[in-house]
């Protein structure tokens, strides 16, 4: 049998249940491969339970960088029964399938490759040490010299049982350098010094650390997946950053105590995901007549009501476009990377601060679990900057100008009193019924909307902005784009992706007001961002749209544009 | 009026009912505010929506006028921010114990440094006259025709059985005792409940200032540390008793949170180090060799 | 003094404090002037307070019906100091105002009549009485009939100080009939017999009437203004009609149970306001994946957070509109009129019950609140048809079908189990993690939104097709554009009105195509509705919008729109 | 496991952690409701959101799984318009005493005649082992990582304070104790809480079968209707006791929502009289001459 071959890039999709552990794999195999020079990109699909199931976790291993799901990969382990049954449809001829014989009622049609998984582990301490024998023959397979990965290993596990995981993962080395194995598969990728050096995080790490660096300094939030991580997060840098961190009874009472936290001038976020932000919408309301900064992030899974919620989806944009009774300016980011993560998250706070609005950062399950890799941060190191002011004696928490923004003080510091009314109020902040006050402070409110500062970072083109399609994306479908575009050069496709969709950017809008043909491309039913920009007159052509709970494959896609583009013929 | 520190410096039209309970309990509490020796720039009342809600308009001092049944969650951050300030939140009945209820239940178990200033009209008096969960049972009512029918909801009761630190009721009728209790709330370190029985006089015939003096009475022969014969002395109602139930110093918010543990500048004052920030980064960076 | 003549209608308008019994005096003027054979349109503006304020009822009296609020009174009534000032924008030169000299500083400019307040209705009681003396002013002014007057208010005050009120009445009357005012005012309208038998009643008993004629048989809901007087007027029906009536704790409580209720096979009802809606969105999203039917009242005021409570705008159809994360069905109906409402009401609960979708009566302070005529509601008797189906043994409650309409039963009746669950789910309704079937359930879903059936009085149209200008109103402006277009007949202006707006009936906009110029009116401040029109690809040249809280004054619309039409000159 | 009339026909796959307390509780609720005669098709029960919520895929029975902390407005509605069912609402502990916890307090003031089962295992299971309100201080989770910090929810003093007339504690671990007093909740005409112990073998290290074990025993000497008494017993921690705290017989919601006062046909069955309501309309026809 002739090996077959990934010169470029290799898939692995590892498949076992919850509690066979699989983060453990995934953390490990990206921190070694990484180690050695490879890029990988990982993210994973889990069922809702915390023990049994079949999850699975899909590692992009390649010269050049990847940010997007695959849906077929090239080599499968499966390391539970009724893994092969269930992705099936995941596979191709050409896949390769490491699997035990004794968990499948029958071989794989392909390449199954058998591994008698219960034995590999079985000296170095059983059933529990059969994921780090995975990671030895896959360490073997990929070319990582032995020596290397046993050191890696142990520094890894220094903890947890090194021993025992050394062992196993020795004896799974091993396995990988038999002949069935190594003839049958040749992956000849290069390490190369550029991953050296680079940063390595989930999209929760990146909005946390994008948090810390906007000031956040007080989080309460009610968990809910997959927007628990940052609140882990922030809990792990509460001591060191002096973070106060408080799990709230309820939505409600997060984004509640967050306003009472802004009020005194703290900086708080709120994490939460759709069913628990529905809770949020007075609270937003709330937010946008007292003109109370607040920062909430949102973690998009599928709905409706309690809906996949350990899966991913783009579904929430509306609602957090149209939160809360009433008319108000808002900002909604959503970033596509663990950089843009950081940025908008940090950004986030500025703009929340210095317009006095709800800002959003708009994530899923996809980004904020899956594992990336980021050339850097470009932190500056800069303190954030207050938008506050000493109150004088005559003090106007609401006092009417040109911009719309009043100078915001807080309690306890300066000569005035700093009144905050959740009624329609008076520049003094008290209660009013007076028809034209009212219309005074609607407008002045509505006005800040106007001035909303737009960042050339809002928006990232990837190819140039005359090419024959225009793909959009905007969130977590960033490097799903930026593949697409590289790969569909003829005709040309470029991308367009919106880190920030409200107000939809200026310039974005010009770019495509002069696109040929634009695409929306969106992991939601309706096609949410792409009617933001009908609104916005833009024509959008077409549309490729998913709801099946996971991220877009970017073969699936790539498919699906070839056949638009050439009219069925491939 | 005698002037207080806490009247405004300019007329308000005040948009309570001319005889209404409520201008009871805005003397009492600028009395009680005066006697803690609270400076009125470092006082923030917190309060929810209703007619009692409307309390902060009329004192000179800090607010924060929220949602309808929200006050204690943003009481308790504006206090865990800034624990220079004395905050109080002050609400309805309805509002506290009805759409507030379940911060009421879990603010008390965290017990940030709070007064809790209820305005127990036993009604809702804003949306003009429906039950409210201290309704007594048999009170017809705009909703309830036939006669209100639920348990009526125990605030003293609930409170002890959360693990409230302090636990009062007062009568806006008993000025003197009334004042005296707040007086206490505001000394004590934690959250500090203070049930105010009063009269709505446009919605509640039943329970008016008469009523409130007949079926009331001092707590006697009480020791305020003795949790048990708290809980007793609450769930009796006839006479409902006024004054302090139970006083035991607890562990407040700002020590559970553990935000001041090393640090004792208030969080709203606190600016990110970069150059830890920087360093946290670097733990994400994958080594070079 | 040439005395002022009012040959078609006379708008009065009266000025008090909560607590001096304007509703009262409200009630009964409409009620005897009715009874006399003239039309009157009342609606009332109020403050957030239940004693004090400046408070005003207007009542427009007319021989044709009318139903829009005006801006400025012919006449005005002034029972409280301070009520000229604060209606002083209101006037104009030719508005008579009868006023207390005691209770103002000056005498109002224009046409002044001073009265006695206090006087008036010393003898009868003194100031209590106050409103009930003005109450026989007017109908002197009126030309009712001492004698039929004097019954109509032993009859309506027959339980509350008969004599008094009669006493004070008459004294009234007689000050009507004093030279001073006989001579300077003529109101020259005669009535006619068209009014008796006509219904009179508010958008609050409308939508509660609607409700029962449905089959309501739940609600239970949380006061909220101006939502409340659906609430109130259902609890004083239940012991007829055998609903049970709860007010829940908070407004999450008040969805959820409807659901339960639903679930039964009952038929519930919530009713709420923007900001209590907003904490059952989450709900709404339960209902939409659950397939559980549900009717949401949501009456209308100015927002956003507490905003102004009692005053009313258009603000919420975005909020309705996006209600809940995730992508489902729903229908909003808004209601102009008290026919529209009762139909509208009833036909929600057919809907939601055949389609099994959230369903919304959107309505407002003004619909609510207001003093309407109609002809008749043309109630046809029918008890509404239950959509449900016994259970079959193998009865699966999400049953995949071409209308995506799974057939539904109940718990206790039939052999079948009623399996209904807010995470994804299979056929019977058990939770699924299964990519295709989640597929299959969201477009089994998404399928209903296509069938959903329109009826011809989803819209009104007002006017010609082909006019020059066609205004598009919804909502409680239906009576504003009918009054519009009644008397902006060159160019000729047509009104379409939408009492159904989501999804938005494909004959209105069939209509609004062919238009020449579209201007849509909306009491909001970004156009919510027209915003929803441009998305269907219907061109809104021009836009009317008011949000100071107050509903539109016809005048005010009209003049705006003789001077669009006329480029400024009248 | 013996065969049961809630055995569900087919094979399902369980989602709980092989070993939960939840696999005990299933077991013990099945034979409860065998022992109280329930049939499966007039059962339906109502669950939240969390490893506990699950438990209607389980059974053999109608199910209504809704929200995150909202089975009790269901639970209660349904019981409420269709008191032909037996009901049952039941899920986790941060469910019922976090997200729902208003919800908690206001059912038990109406009374409807429903069984409330808490799985309460002191953590947040499903989300990967959070405090829950319940969580025992001390207690460190991936958030409270200096111990959980806030005073335990006293579930059973709560329910006491709101005038719950079923109160009781149970241990996943103690079946036959168990059985009998969910059997007895599922005879109380009226709500019943039975307050549930059971390990999550996978995120609380603290409350393990052992502890719970060690740390329990059966209420002894105690008279079920005496309160005072039982509000001590609920106070008290060690040991945490097991069985029934309180029973008392009142008034259910359904004679106080008054919806079956003349009419006993279940509300879900009832259709409107097209003739009165042609009676009402007429009521608000002008009269004519
Ligand atoms: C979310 C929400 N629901 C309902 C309301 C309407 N509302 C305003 S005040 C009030 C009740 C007030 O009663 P209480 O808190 O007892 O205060 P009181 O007026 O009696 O002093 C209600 C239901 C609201 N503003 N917001
Ligand atoms: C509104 C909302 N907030 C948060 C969540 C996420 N959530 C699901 S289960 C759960 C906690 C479960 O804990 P518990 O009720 O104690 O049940 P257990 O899993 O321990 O049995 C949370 C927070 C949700 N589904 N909905
Ligand atoms: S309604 Fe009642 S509580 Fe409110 S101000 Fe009037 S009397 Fe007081
Ligand atoms: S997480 Fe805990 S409670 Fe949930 S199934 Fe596993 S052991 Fe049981
Ligand atoms: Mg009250
Ligand atoms: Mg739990």
């Amino acid at each position: 049998m002739k090996p077959i071959t990934f010169p470029d890039e290799v898939a692995v999709l590892i498949s076992g249940e919850a509690g066979q552990g699989l983060n453990t794999m995934e953390a490990f195999l990206c921190h070694i491969i990484r180690r050695h020079g490879l890029c990988v990109f990982a993210s994973k699909e889990i069922m809702s339970r915390i023990r049994g199931g079949l999850n699975t976790t899909l590692l992009r291993i390649s010269k050049q960088p990847t940010a997007a799901f695959r849906r077929t990969p090239d080599l499968l382990v499966s390391m539970r029964s009724g893994g092969l049954k269930r992705l099936d449809e995941r596979l191709c001829e050409k896949t390769v399938i490491l699997y035990d014989p004794r968990m499948e009622s029958a071989a794989p049609r392909g390449n199954g490759i058998p591994i008698d998984m219960k034995e590999i582990a079985r000296d170095a301490g059983g059933k529990l040490y059969v994921g780090i024998s995975i990671c030895g023959i896959l360490c073997a397979l990929l070319g990582i010299p032995e020596e290397a990965s046993r050191h890696e290993v142990e520094a890894f596990f220094k903890d947890k049982q090194p021993q025992e995981n050394l062992a196993a993962f020795t004896a799974g080395y091993a396995r990988g350098r038999k002949p069935d194995l190594l003839h049958s598969l040749n992956v000849a990728l290069q390490p190369g010094p550029r991953v050296a050096g680079r940063l390595m995080m989930s999209g929760s790490q990146a909005v946390g650390l994008g948090a810390l660096a906007g000031g956040c300094n007080f989080i309460a939030s009610y968990p809910m997946s997959p927007s628990t991580g940052v609140l882990t997060f922030l809990a792990q840098q509460a001591d060191a950053f002096g973070l106060l961190v408080e799990q709230a009874e309820d939505e409600i009472a997060a984004i509640n105590m967050s306003l009472g936290a802004w009020y005194t001038g703290a900086r708080a976020m709120v994490t939460t995901s759709g069913g628990g932000f529905a809770l949020m919408e007075e609270g937003v309301s709330l937010a946008g007549i007292t003109e109370t900064p607040c920062v909430i992030h949102l973690a998009q899974r599928p709905g409706p009501g309690t809906g996949l919620p350990t899966r991913t989806e783009q579904g929430d944009l509306n609602l957090a476009l149209y939160a809360g009774h009433g008319d108000f300016p808002r900002i909604i980011y959503a970033p596509g990377s663990v950089k843009q993560a950081f940025n908008v998250t940090r950004k986030a706070f500025m703009m929340a601060d210095r317009y006095q609005i709800p800002v959003f950062v708009l994530t899923d399950q996809f980004l904020m679990e899956s594992s990336w890799l980021e050339d850097n941060l470009s932190y500056d190191g800069k303190i954030p900057e207050r938008y506050l002011v000493e109150s004088e004696q005559d003090y106007q928490r609401y006092a009417v100008n040109d911009s719309g923004i009043s100078p915001r003080a807080v309690p306890g510091s300066g000569q005035g009193w700093v009144r905050v009314d959740s009624d329609e109020h008076d520049e003094r902040g008290e209660i009013t019924e007076d028809f034209n006050v009212r219309v005074l402070q609607v407008d002045k409110r509505m006005r800040k909307a106007e001035g909303l500062e737009e960042n050339d970072d809002d928006i990232t083109l990837i190819g140039g902005s005359d090419g024959d399609i225009m793909l959009v994306t905007w969130g977590s479908n960033y490097g799903l784009g930026q593949e697409l575009a590289t790969r569909l050069i003829n005709p040309s496709v470029s991308c367009l992706h919106f880190s920030r969709v409200y107000p939809v950017p200026q310039k974005g809008l010009d770019i495509l007001r002069k696109a040929k043909t634009v695409i929306a491309i969106e992991n939601n039913y309706t096609g949410q961002f792409g009617a933001l920009l009908c609104a916005a007159g833009i024509h959008v052509q077409d549309r490729i749209l998913q709801y099946n709970g996971l991220p877009f494959a970017v073969e699936d896609v790539y498919r699906s544009l070839q056949q638009k583009i050439n009219g069925g013929a491939r | 009026m005698s002037s207080s520190p806490f009247d405004l410096p300019y007329d308000l039209d005040i948009a309570w009912c001319p005889g209404c309970g409520n201008f009871a309990i805005i003397k009492i509490l600028k009395q009680a505010l005066e006697n803690a020796g609270i400076e009125p720039r470092k006082l923030v009342l917190v309060s929810g929506i209703g007619q009692a809600a409307k309390m902060p308009q009329y004192l000179q001092c800090h607010y924060f006028n929220g949602l309808h049944g929200r006050s204690l969650p943003v009481a308790t951050a504006v206090k865990a921010c800034n624990p220079e300030l004395c905050v109080i939140a002050e609400s309805g009945d309805g509002c506290t114990y009805g759409e507030g209820g379940n911060h009421f239940l879990h603010t008390i178990r965290r017990n940030p440094d709070i007064v809790n200033l209820v305005h127990n009209n036993m009604i809702y008096g804003l949306t003009k006259g429906q039950g409210a969960p201290t309704t007594m049972k048999g009170m017809k009512t705009s909703i309830q025709l036939k006669g209100y029918a639920l348990e009526p909801f125990n605030p003293l009761a609930a409170a002890l059985a959360m693990g409230a630190g302090f636990v009062a009721r007062v009568s806006s009728g008993d000025a003197a005792q009334a004042t005296t209790v707040i007086e206490q709330a505001l000394a004590y370190p934690g959250y500090a409940l203070v049930d105010i029985f009063h009269p709505c006089i446009s919605f509640n015939k039943l329970n008016t200032f008469r009523w409130y003096r007949e079926h009331t009475d001092s707590l006697e022969d009480h020791d305020e540390t003795d949790l048990e014969s708290a809980m007793t002395r609450a769930m009796q109602t006839e006479p409902y008793r006024l004054g302090v139930f139970y006083r035991q110093a607890k562990p407040t918010f700002r020590e559970r949170s553990h935000a001041y543990d090393t640090d004792d500048s208030p969080l709203c004052r606190r600016d990110i180090d970069p150059a830890k920030l920087a360093d946290l980064l670097g733990n994400y960076r994958i080594p070079t060799g």
